[in-house]
């Protein structure tokens, strides 16, 4: 017992985080200021991080192999903090009504991602997602005074549900073929139903899995709720969904995935149907969410396209994880981890700001050079970094990811992941554009509170240091994980 | 020819029925009892299976928590019947074409390579077994839905309250 | 001071950079005077050295150093001085100092003279650099540098539309036969290794060289001397270069420049003598160019036109001797064309003058009566040019005829008895016509002594010159050829040719006894053929100019609707896909499930049925 | 045989919950829909639990869960449904359709 | 840090001081900028004069950078050889030049020469880097500031022509990074010499193919290549004079340094399969170019569809394969940069007076403005490759290299020599001969346009007489290169 109290610490201390707000709430009046429950959120989620860290490189097994905690899973959730941190942060000026909730949310929602990227049984994955799922799309419908607000969180929850009646159906095919849903055992015994000639079962049961993968990922064609959840949801839910969200799914797909096929078995399914059936699913994401992305005025629908081909770009690095198992494609996925979070966070940060009350359409950008020149140069590196420009991470992420996906030669991949870049550029260049030369038909001066100034500033930091100096994670990486 | 089988038939009718009346009732209220009726058929296919306590749970949050919930929420929102317009019409042949194709697809494989149960290896599981299993394996599972009831507790307060200002 | 010989082409370049940047303040006379003394050094230099080489006999020492890297080549510049060069360099350092002289007088009104006397400056500059060049890259140099000066000089009145046309065609034009001459330098460079005429010349003693390689060369050779001399088909923007101030159609499109490209055949004679067909080819453009501008000079009206088409007509000479195997005899006509040429066109600007910048002969008449000493100067070169003993032409003719006699090619040698006939009567038509009948104009200018002392020098060397070959082959001599035994009759028949010409003239501009009208009429379509000049620029006009413009266009629609249209395609493709993504996403969550099922209804299908397919 | 004719039961139920989620306009049905198709995998669950390969309770551990979170799911549903409701005044689901493009 | 990481740094300072100033003090922003370029441009020539005459490689500074995957380490490695060296000076003074002729340059000016300053980081960094990946990233460096040089400081169709130059780069540099990912991949190593090496190793595989493509296609986007053209109309007429200056002078040139960096060097052997196919685009660029020049109606078209046409000279000279012909090929790059450069200060200076660069409104200027067309006077000399100007030993040595292996389609190339000529006279001409079409306020340049241009012309009529002054130092590079390229 006092070993399950020390291996899960950073998890317990979100329910300790969460017991606390929720007890604040209900203390706290009606009307007065629930800053102090933000800082009890911002210092749990800093404590998680600080147990993270003291946790070390050891490795935990826990409940037969259905919890576990390695080096790299903790750095992994040591990014969904640094997320989450991120948009506690920027919460601070948010317009909600239900702070105390919306704070108690976030932080049961990061808790739900978090034991999704640690959980290795299927009754323990799906009850995860389905925490960070279900506050999501409580998250996204907060808003109540803006209809899109509501009509996003019910796009996002019909949707969500769908998708994990799929996923559902999926894991129930896998569990019936295996007896099992303990992910460290199914394998083998997948193996066996596969000599056995139950192989369709398993393609059945794997492409509803992608179902719910995908949705999770906001990958192509299981994207579709992405925009509108992420222009109707307040911004710093669609940072969190774009930041935390994204990167739980993607290590959860990845885990999901890699521990179904583990068997040697399974090698050969791995490379006829899951390597091209991802491939199939990346490619499109990167084709489909560049291209989109291109006609789109409001900002966070285009940030949502743009995350859609993201997710485009870091399903390469997951199909390179499959393949080769090296860990220089892991890093690649990490490293391109930080300089989305960091890019995106910054990036929705400065709309946060800017747009304040109004619609963030690309209008409001019109002269910012003029009113703001750090904001405007600050949200110029952002989008760069998503464009993969050199000298900001972002480059170097996509550099990694490409050197992984050709290593592996995929090729006509590495390809269309060149080319959407090229597409993306169009839009990014087409908001920087905006900033500074289009004049501006507001003249207001933006204020800014500190908080998200600390974020702006970190990420800005952030991503230059990790496009100039990318050896300081790289080589840190190849540590923690070999 | 057994008792079990019939007994299959019979509720698997009931249950499928059950849907396709929900899909082509006329009014919502027909609706929702249909489905009502689905689930309780499904609580006895879980007796048939020698699930138990699943069944007792299904009657006691499906057939009785979630229809209620959701007849509750017809009368909320006042459910007023219409003609669906040209497009949606549309929508639905592609949508019927879509999950026939689906339904096609899954039939195919599950009948093409039947899966056979091992001769001797059912097992029943009690309620105490259950209830060991899920507090010994699954504790933290557990935990977590628990965080999650109180989530969707607390959203659907936060959601469905009126605006305060 | 022999070993500084190279230093000649130096003085009229520092000339010229002192004269540009004098060009705005510099005192209009001190200017001009700079350029006519520093000529004149070079002049007094090259006098030196006309009196080492060819009277005493000596050698001039090369001067060499290393210019570039070309590749492991070093290729080198300098100066050499074979007896052709020297006597290039005589000819061009006079006649530039002299027309150097008659400028001042010219140009004494022009705001721009500054201008002017430094471009003269840079020419003489240039072609004194071209006739000194030991090595065919530093020749071509030059050779494109001349051209540039005659392009600018031509084009000196800038503001004129037909002198802008005119400077244009006269580079683009020479520009063609130039490349006939770089292509001719590269394969040179990769058949032997170097630039250098001597080295060149000793490979293609030694056979190191193919004789169909050799032909080529020469070919392309003499294509750049096309362009330069003005020979068919080539010719047309010399006519159109009298755009320029008199002094510089004097100068550049009489005596030196264009006798360029006679000079680089000479220069390179070695080569040519090794190829029949090559010499074939010369000898037969030059006779036809010889002919055929004499044809069309019989009708031109413009003053200059008609002198320029004599040029043609007389570097067709040249060229058809060269051609016959007459290194000497085409040399020779060289030089005294550069005199009586010069000569002519000198006398010709100060008709010019005198009428007030009039140069339509029909306007003119009477002139001898009122500038008598102008008369007997334009008739001092009329004559000489016309072949009439002794003066210079006379001489040098009779060497091209004979030459051309003695190489068997007697279509030829009929045809430049034509063009001699034809030469005689177009000048005394233009002498009649200017000088003799009823006065036109009754005061006309008098002129300074800057006119008169370069036009009287010129006579005098149009005079003389001849006998530089007559009783001692003084010219011969130098070219090392040895000479060929005179025929009497041929002299006769060139004479008397001449003197049917000019009886001819003199019949119907000075007595009229037939009318210039009824001869026109005789001829037919003859006259018209010659008049517009048979019609060979409407033909380029057409052929070049129009189907250049016409395939411009072509290429244009095709680059901006082909081309562009790819471009706007790749550009678009994106922008329609975006388009029906976004039509797709239509806002109702249910289409939303519905095409993520349908996706995964397609990707269930594609990887079973590929799974069954492989 | 029998396993099978619980797995189409249980697919017949999905699909004609899919069918109900593509097709109602009502948006509470749309929500029963998805209930009906977690029903369906519920019963997949059970049915393998008892006649599988392997059987064992897990499956029914399983379903336990997936009818809580159905639960949750439904309830947050509905509230979101309600809220959304107040402002657009109807529900057809047709007509939340303001976000597009 | 040795040197040429101090010459990087250099216009970091003046970006920092430009930030220091007030937004107003124009005057002083282009004190700053012109400062520190001529700074930069002194600092090069030091290095020129200080280059020892051999093909190795020098000033050569080299640090470990980063490391990812299996291959070999990304290093940071600068270094100077005879090709590069040549290159880099030109840039500097280029620079300088163009820095000297934004005084066109009137609205946000603090930002324009912030990004300017940037620019020129950019392109030193091209040439100075010594491996793919730095290369690489200097390279896109010069791609996003031009973006933004056209687009804020442009004419009427300002983002047309950005947005041109963007998808064109944006795919060349697209193929770059393939290549650059797959050499890494293949070869372990991004560093020049190491790749030279290994690829000279292998015989060439489809996939070796495929990458020497790839930077091919880069190289062509960039330089441009016949069908890659469109996007460098746009740039040349709606950008900024001083931006055209650059981009004409430098950019372009980029492409040609490339080809021969990576094509010729790094990857000989394939480049002689292709050496043919390379002969033909390069007189399809010549003559296309050229034909095109002539049909244009606006001055900068006219000048555009030259640059294409020169491109095409430098191709030929690089197909040549020998010493002769890559000489030619760098010295088209070096001269056709400073023309260019040269010509757009002209176009730059006429449009400020004339507002318009139609052939129709302009006329006879050489009226009122004589200094002024005696330096266009020269600048067409020079582009039409008049001999004692750059231009002329640049052409003569490409076509004369090409003479050896491929004699006919060089001579082919010579009718490029004729049509050069049409083109430019009918565009000087219509510039400065002829009657003067409109009153234009045409006061002739000052010192402040005249000196840079008297700068520019001095050194292309130097470089015109003694090509040795930059052949020199090629020479032993461009000799290693052609003996692989043979061998």
């Amino acid at each position: 017992m006092r070993e399950m109290v020390m291996h899960l610490s950073p998890e317990w201390i979100l329910l300790v985080g969460i017991a606390l707000v929720l007890i604040g709430e209900i203390l706290l009046h009606k009307d007065s200021s629930r800053s102090m429950l933000g800082i009890i959120a911002i210092l749990t989620v800093l404590g998680s991080g600080t147990l993270l860290i003291l946790q070390g490189k050891e490795v935990i097994t826990l409940f037969d192999g259905s919890y576990t905690s390695d080096p790299f899973i903790r750095s992994i959730k040591g990014l969904l903090v640094a997320g989450t941190l991120f948009v506690l942060l920027l919460s601070w000026t948010e317009k909600i009504v239900a702070k105390g909730e919306y704070y108690l949310l976030v932080l049961a929602a990061l808790l739900g991602a978090m034991s999704l990227i640690s959980s290795s049984d299927l009754i323990f994955l799906f009850v995860s997602l389905e925490l960070l799922s279900l506050s999501a799309y409580v998250l996204v419908g907060m808003q109540q005074d803006r209809l899109v607000s509501s009509e996003a969180a019910w796009k996002y929850v019909i949707y969500g549900g769908a998708s994990s009646a799929f996923l559902l159906y999926g894991m129930s095919f896998f569990y019936g073929l295996s007896g099992t849903t303990n992910l460290t055992k199914i394998s083998g015994n997948l193996a066996v139903a596969y000599v056995n000639g139950y192989e369709l079962f398993l393609y059945l049961g794997f492409v509803l899995l992608l179902v719910g993968i995908g949705f999770k990922l906001a990958a192509v064609p299981f994207h579709m709720w992405a925009p509108d959840v992420y222009q109707g949801a307040p911004t710093t839910v669609t940072t969190f969904l774009a930041i935390v969200s994204k990167i739980a799914g993607f290590i959860f797909a990845l885990r999901l995935i890699s521990m179904l096929f583990a068997s040697g078995g399974l090698q050969s399914i791995l490379h006829s149907m899951v390597v091209p059936s991802l491939l199939i699913l990346s490619m499109l994401s990167m084709i489909f969410g560049n291209v989109t992305a291109l006609k789109q005025h409001h900002l966070k629908r285009m940030l949502a396209y743009s995350s859609i081909g993201h997710a485009g770009y870091m399903l390469v690095a997951v199909i390179s994880i499959l393949l080769d198992k090296q860990e220089s494609s892991l890093s690649s996925l990490y490293y391109y981890f930080v300089a989305y979070l960091l890019a995106s966070a910054g990036t929705f940060a400065t709309i946060h700001v800017i747009a304040k009350d109004r619609s963030p359409d690309r209008k409001v950008l019109s002269g910012l050079y003029k009113r703001s020149p750090g904001l405007a140069f600050s949200l110029s590196v952002f989008l760069l970094s998503l464009a993969g420009i050199p000298f900001t991470a972002g480059f170097i992420g996509k550099f990694t990811i490409l050197v992984s996906a050709f290593g592996n030669s995929m090729y006509w991949l590495t390809g269309t992941m060149l080319l959407t870049t090229v597409i993306s550029y169009f839009y990014y260049f087409r908001v920087i554009r905006q900033m500074y030369w289009q004049e501006d038909e507001d003249v207001s001066q933006v204020t800014m509170h500190w908080s998200i100034g600390i974020v702006i500033t970190f990420s800005l930091i952030g991503t230059f240091f990790f496009g100039i100096m990318p050896n300081v994670l790289l080589q840190n990486l190849s540590n923690w994980i070999g | 020819m057994n008792a079990e089988f019939l007994a299959f038939s019979i509720l698997s009718v009931f249950a499928i029925g059950g849907a396709v009346f929900f899909l082509n009732a006329g009014k919502v209220m027909h609706m929702a009892i249909a489905l009502a009726f689905t689930f309780f058929s499904l609580a006895g296919i879980y007796l048939l299976l020698q699930a138990e306590f699943l069944a007792v749970v299904q009657v006691l949050v499906y057939a009785g928590g979630i229809s209620i919930l959701m007849i509750f929420g017809i009368m909320l929102t006042k459910p007023e019947e219409g003609a669906p317009s040209r497009s949606f019409q549309y929508h639905q042949w592609i949508s019927l074409a879509t999950v026939t194709g689906f339904f096609v697809i899954i039939m195919t494989i599950i009948y093409q390579t039947p899966i056979l149960t091992p001769a001797g290896k059912e097992t029943s599981a009690s309620v105490k077994s259950i209830g060991s299993i899920l507090f010994k394996n699954y504790a933290i599972p557990f935990e977590l839905a628990s965080i999650l009831l109180l989530v969707a507790l607390i959203g659907a307060i936060v959601l469905a309250r009126k605006e305060q200002k | 001071m022999l070993s500084y010989a190279w230093t000649i082409p130096l003085f009229p370049l520092f000339a010229f950079v002192v004269q540009l940047l004098l060009r705005t303040k510099g005192n209009k006379k001190l200017v001009s005077s700079l350029g006519v003394v520093l000529t004149f050094l070079s002049f007094v230099f090259s006098v030196y050295l006309v009196v080492h080489s060819l009277v005493w006999n000596q050698t001039i020492p090369e001067w060499k150093v290393n210019w570039l890297h070309i590749g492991a080549n070093v290729v080198t510049v300098g100066a050499s001085f074979t007896p052709i060069q020297v006597a290039m360099l005589f000819i061009v350092s006079l006649v530039s100092c002299l027309v150097q002289i008659y400028s001042m007088g010219y140009m004494k009104e022009d705001k721009r003279s500054n201008t002017f006397f430094a471009y003269l400056s840079l020419f003489t500059f240039s072609m004194l650099g071209l006739v000194i060049a030991p090595n065919f890259l530093e020749l071509y140099f030059f050779w494109e540098l001349v051209g540039v000066c005659s392009f600018l000089l031509v084009g000196f009145y800038f503001y004129k539309e037909s002198a802008k046309q005119a400077a244009k065609k006269a580079f683009i034009v020479t520009r063609i036969g130039d490349v006939g001459l770089f292509i001719a330098i590269c394969l040179l460079f990769w058949e032997v290794g170097s630039f250098d005429f001597d080295v060149v010349k000793q490979a293609v003693d030694a056979n190191q060289l193919s004789s169909g390689m050799i032909t080529l060369i020469a070919i392309l050779i003499f294509v750049g001397a096309i362009g330069k001399s003005g020979q068919f088909p080539l010719h047309t923007w010399l006519p159109d270069a009298m755009e320029g101030p008199t002094p510089v159609s004097a100068l550049i499109h009489a005596a030196t420049m264009v006798a360029a490209g006679v000079f680089l055949v000479a220069e390179t004679f070695w080569l040519f003598e090794e190829s029949s067909t090559a010499l074939a080819i010369v000898s037969y453009i030059g006779g036809f160019t010889a002919l055929f501008a004499a044809l069309i000079a019989l009708t031109q009206t413009d003053i200059k036109r008609v002198l320029a088409y004599s040029t043609v007509s007389q570097l067709g000479y040249m060229m058809l001797g060269l051609g016959s195997l007459g290194l000497s005899s085409g040399f020779f006509h060289l030089l005294t064309h550069a005199f009586f040429k010069a000569l002519l066109f000198l006398a010709a600007g100060a008709v010019i003058v005198a009428y007030s910048h009039e140069q339509d002969i029909r306007k003119m008449g009477g002139l001898w009566k009122q500038q008598r000493w102008l008369g007997i100067a334009f008739l001092i070169g009329a004559f000489s040019i016309a072949g009439i003993p002794p003066f210079s032409g006379f001489f040098s003719k009779d060497e091209i005829f004979l030459a051309v006699f003695q190489s068997g090619r007697y279509d030829l040698f009929v045809a430049a008895l034509l063009a001699a006939f034809c030469t005689a009567f177009y000048m005394f038509r233009l002498f009649y016509l200017v000088f003799a009948g009823k006065v036109t104009k009754e005061k006309t200018k008098t002129l300074s002594w800057h006119f008169k002392v370069p036009i009287w020098i010129l006579a005098l060397f149009s005079v003389i010159a001849g006998f530089l070959q007559y009783p001692k082959h003084l010219i011969s001599g130098w070219l090392d050829e040895t000479t060929q035994t005179a025929l009497w009759w041929i002299p006769v028949v060139v004479t008397l040719m001449a003197v049917f010409g000019i009886f001819l003239a003199y019949a119907v501009y000075q007595k009229r006894w037939v009318s210039a009208h009824t001869l026109a009429k005789l001829s037919g379509i003859g006259y018209r053929l010659s008049y517009r000049k048979f019609y060979i620029d409407e033909c380029y006009e057409a052929l070049f100019v129009w189907s250049l413009k016409g395939l411009g266009w072509i290429l244009m629609g095709w680059d901006r609707f082909f081309v562009g249209g790819i471009a706007l395609f790749m550009k678009s493709m994106p922008i329609q896909l975006s388009e029906m993504s976004s039509r797709i996403q239509n806002g109702q969550v249910q289409r939303y499930i519905l095409i993520s099922v349908i996706g995964l209804l397609l990707l269930l299908l594609s990887i079973t049925v590929g799974r069954f397919i492989s | 045989m029998y396993l099978t004719s619980y797995l189409a039961l249980a697919a017949i139920l999905f699909c004609i919950g899919l069918y109900g989620i593509l097709t109602k306009r009502n948006a509470v049905m749309l929500l029963f829909s998805v209930e009906l198709m977690l029903n369906a995998v519920n019963l997949n669950l059970v049915a393998f639990s008892r006649l599988g390969f392997y059987p064992n309770v897990e499956g029914q551990i399983f379903t336990f869960f997936t009818i809580t979170v159905a639960a949750a799911e439904a309830a947050v549903g509905l509230a979101i449904l309600i809220a959304l409701y107040r402002k657009k005044e109807t529900a057809e689901a047709d007509q939340y359709n303001s976000m597009k493009g | 840090m040795g040197i040429l990481s101090y010459l990087l740094v250099i216009p970091f300072i003046g970006i920092l001081l430009l930030l220091c100033l007030p937004n107003k003090a124009v005057f002083y922003h282009r004190m700053v900028s012109n400062l520190i370029t001529f700074v930069v441009f002194c600092v090069s020539i030091y290095l020129f004069s200080s280059f020892s005459i051999d093909p190795s490689l020098q000033f050569v500074e080299h640090t470990n950078w980063f490391s990812f995957g299996s291959s070999g380490g990304i290093d940071y490695s600068l270094g100077l050889d005879g090709l590069s060296l040549p290159m880099l000076v030109l840039t500097t003074f280029v620079s300088f030049i163009a820095s000297v002729a934004s005084i066109y340059i009137k609205k946000r000016t603090k930002t324009y020469f912030s990004l300017f300053l940037l620019l020129e980081v950019g392109m030193m960094g091209v040439f100075l880097a010594t491996n793919l990946f730095l290369f690489f990233l200097f390279f896109e460096i010069t791609f996003v500031t031009m973006f933004f040089l056209i687009g804020i400081w442009g004419y009427n169709k300002k983002e047309r022509a950005a947005y041109h130059f963007l998808i064109y780069n944006g795919l060349g540099s697209a193929f770059l990074l393939i290549a650059i990912v797959g050499i890494y991949v293949v070869f372990g190593s991004v560093e020049y010499e190491t790749v030279r090496k290994l690829v000279a190793l292998d015989i060439p595989s489809p996939l070796s193919w495929t990458l020497f493509v790839c930077l091919l296609l880069a190289f062509a986007i960039k330089l441009p290549i016949f069908p890659f053209h469109r996007w460098m109309l746009l740039v040349h007429v709606e950008a900024p004079p001083s931006v055209v200056i650059i981009h004409a002078g430098i950019l372009l040139k980029i492409g040609a340094y490339g080809i021969l960096r990576f094509g010729v060097s790094m990857f000989s052997s394939h480049m002689n399969y292709i050496a043919t196919i390379l002969v033909v685009l390069g007189l399809i660029n010549l003559l296309y170019g050229a034909i095109l020049a002539f049909a244009q109606t606006e001055l900068k078209r006219v000048l555009a569809y030259s640059s294409i046409s020169h491109m095409g000279i430098i191709l030929l000279g690089v197909a040549a394969g020998n010493v002769i012909g890559l000489q030619g090929a760098v010295l088209q790059s070096v001269s056709h940069g400073l023309i260019s450069a040269l010509f757009f200060f002209l176009v730059g200076a006429l449009y400020e007076r004339t507002k318009s660069t139609q052939l129709e409104d302009l006329g006879g200027i050489a009226k009122s403005m004589p200094v002024y067309s005696g330096i266009l006077m020269i600048a067409s000399l020079g582009l039409l490759g008049l001999p004692g100007l750059s231009g002329f030993v640049s052409e003569f040595f490409s076509l004369l290299g090409l003479f050896e292996k491929y004699p006919i389609y060089a001579a082919v190339g010579t009718l490029g020599l004729i049509l050069a000529a049409v083109y430019t006279l009918r565009a000087l001409m219509e510039v400065s001969f002829g009657k003067q079409q409109k009153i234009f306020t045409t006061t002739d340049i000052g010192w402040k346009e005249g000196l840079p241009m008297f700068a520019l012309v001095l050194i292309i009529l130097s470089i015109g007489i003694y090509p040795d002054l930059i052949s020199h130092t090629l020479n032993g590079t461009l000799e290693t290169i052609a003996s692989e390229w043979r061998g």
